[in-house]
């Protein structure tokens, strides 16, 4: 479990282990979680995934992206539960070259975003939840507690 | 359900909504020789009817990774239904 | 001064200025002293400034950002002498969307680089000295040291 | 160097190599009105020759905004000369 993690991330560790003395561009991105998704006020969020695959593909993608340009590559991604703020993803991309730290760094993300098996399930201050499907109309598949499912 | 020698033993996972809806987070299922995703997407829905929360073109994933319902499946299979992916 | 820093300049004060629960994506960018340059072995820099234009440029520089995209920007740059490793630069981007953020830090970094009066003198393994030129061939203006000016 | 009433009073400033190798840090020059940025580096030229190490035409930097060579100044202006920029 490398690329799951049920503490508290840090994006610190991370720059470290990319981090070298000829690489000196360091990009990296944190995404937190939000007070508000599709109009709706967000206290809390679970993450869960489906462990096996996501660790697998996400080392996928580090090795993907480290085949493709000249950076090395850190990512991590938060699991259970979490509140307004904190992190629940954290990458870091080193490389001689800010352009190529940058451009990694941006399709990790993306590629994170498309291919792990991770899933979100929202708590939102009316007291309703909801599995989040960004594909969907309105960003919610299902809901559950105030509102029929 | 076939159970001579050629059938293909494949276990099918659930995964949030779809395990929160189905009320369970695998079963396993015996296809006949030779099946695809699909075949075993079709066992599972008169096998285990309270599947109707899988759309008719899931997300799909064999042995950790992505597959579409035309892949061939073999004895021994770990199918993974995915409902839409919300990581990041 | 608050854009100049003669201590080492760390990036979890920089994230947490630009945080907030409406924007969730951060995206930063660290350059650090690598450990070569144009092909000689690099032991250490200083960099030095025309502090209070310095100071003026970043400042318009965030605001340029912060007008013509939705986000928070912080950013500081080290003066003194740094050793290889050692950061530089840090950006931090906060923004309610990732593109925004990654689009945001990729440009007050190229900024940085063409406006803000700071200069780099490097020390190199074989005992010479260089101002850094980045657009002279080679990379620098002149020797000091084992070299003729 | 006149020093009637129409005389712009300013200050060029050097950093970085520039005042590594003119040795100083900043001179004081006087030159008729109206005058540009160029005008100002001529009289720097002459009134300060070791300034050799300033290009024909570098960039240049009106009270902390950095300015064309065509640039008007004024009484009281502060023009410094940029080597080039090695921040990042």
């Amino acid at each position: 479990m490398a690329f799951l993690s049920e503490a508290p991330l840090e994006l610190g560790p991370l720059m470290a282990e990319v981090q070298a003395p000829d690489r000196g561009g360091v990009a990296c991105f944190v995404g937190t979680v939000r007070d508000h998704h599709a109009g709706r006020g967000v206290i809390g969020l679970a993450y869960s995934a489906y462990a096996e695959m996501a660790e697998t593909e996400c080392e996928r993608i580090v090795a993907e992206a480290e085949g493709r340009w000249p950076v090395r590559v850190a990512l991590r991604h938060r699991l259970g539960e979490l509140s307004v703020g904190e992190a629940a993803v954290a990458i870091a991309v080193a490389s001689a070259h800010r352009e190529e730290a940058f451009a990694a760094c941006r399709w990790v993300i993306e590629e994170l975003k498309r291919r792990v098996p991770i899933w979100k399930r929202e708590r939102y201050a009316d007291g309703t939840e909801a599995w989040v499907d960004p594909s969907a109309q309105g960003g919610t598949a299902s809901l559950r507690g105030g509102k029929p499912g | 359900m076939t159970t001579d020698s050629a059938a293909l033993r494949i276990r099918v996972r659930f995964f949030a909504r779809f395990a929160e809806v189905v009320g369970r987070e695998a079963i396993d299922l015996r296809v006949a020789a030779p099946a695809t995703v699909a075949d075993v997407l079709a066992e599972m829905r008169r096998a285990c009817p309270p599947t109707d929360v899988v759309p008719a073109k899931p997300l799909c994933a064999r042995n950790l990774s992505q597959v579409s319902l035309e892949e061939p499946v073999a004895d021994g299979d770990e199918l993974a239904l995915l409902p839409p992916l919300a990581g990041g």
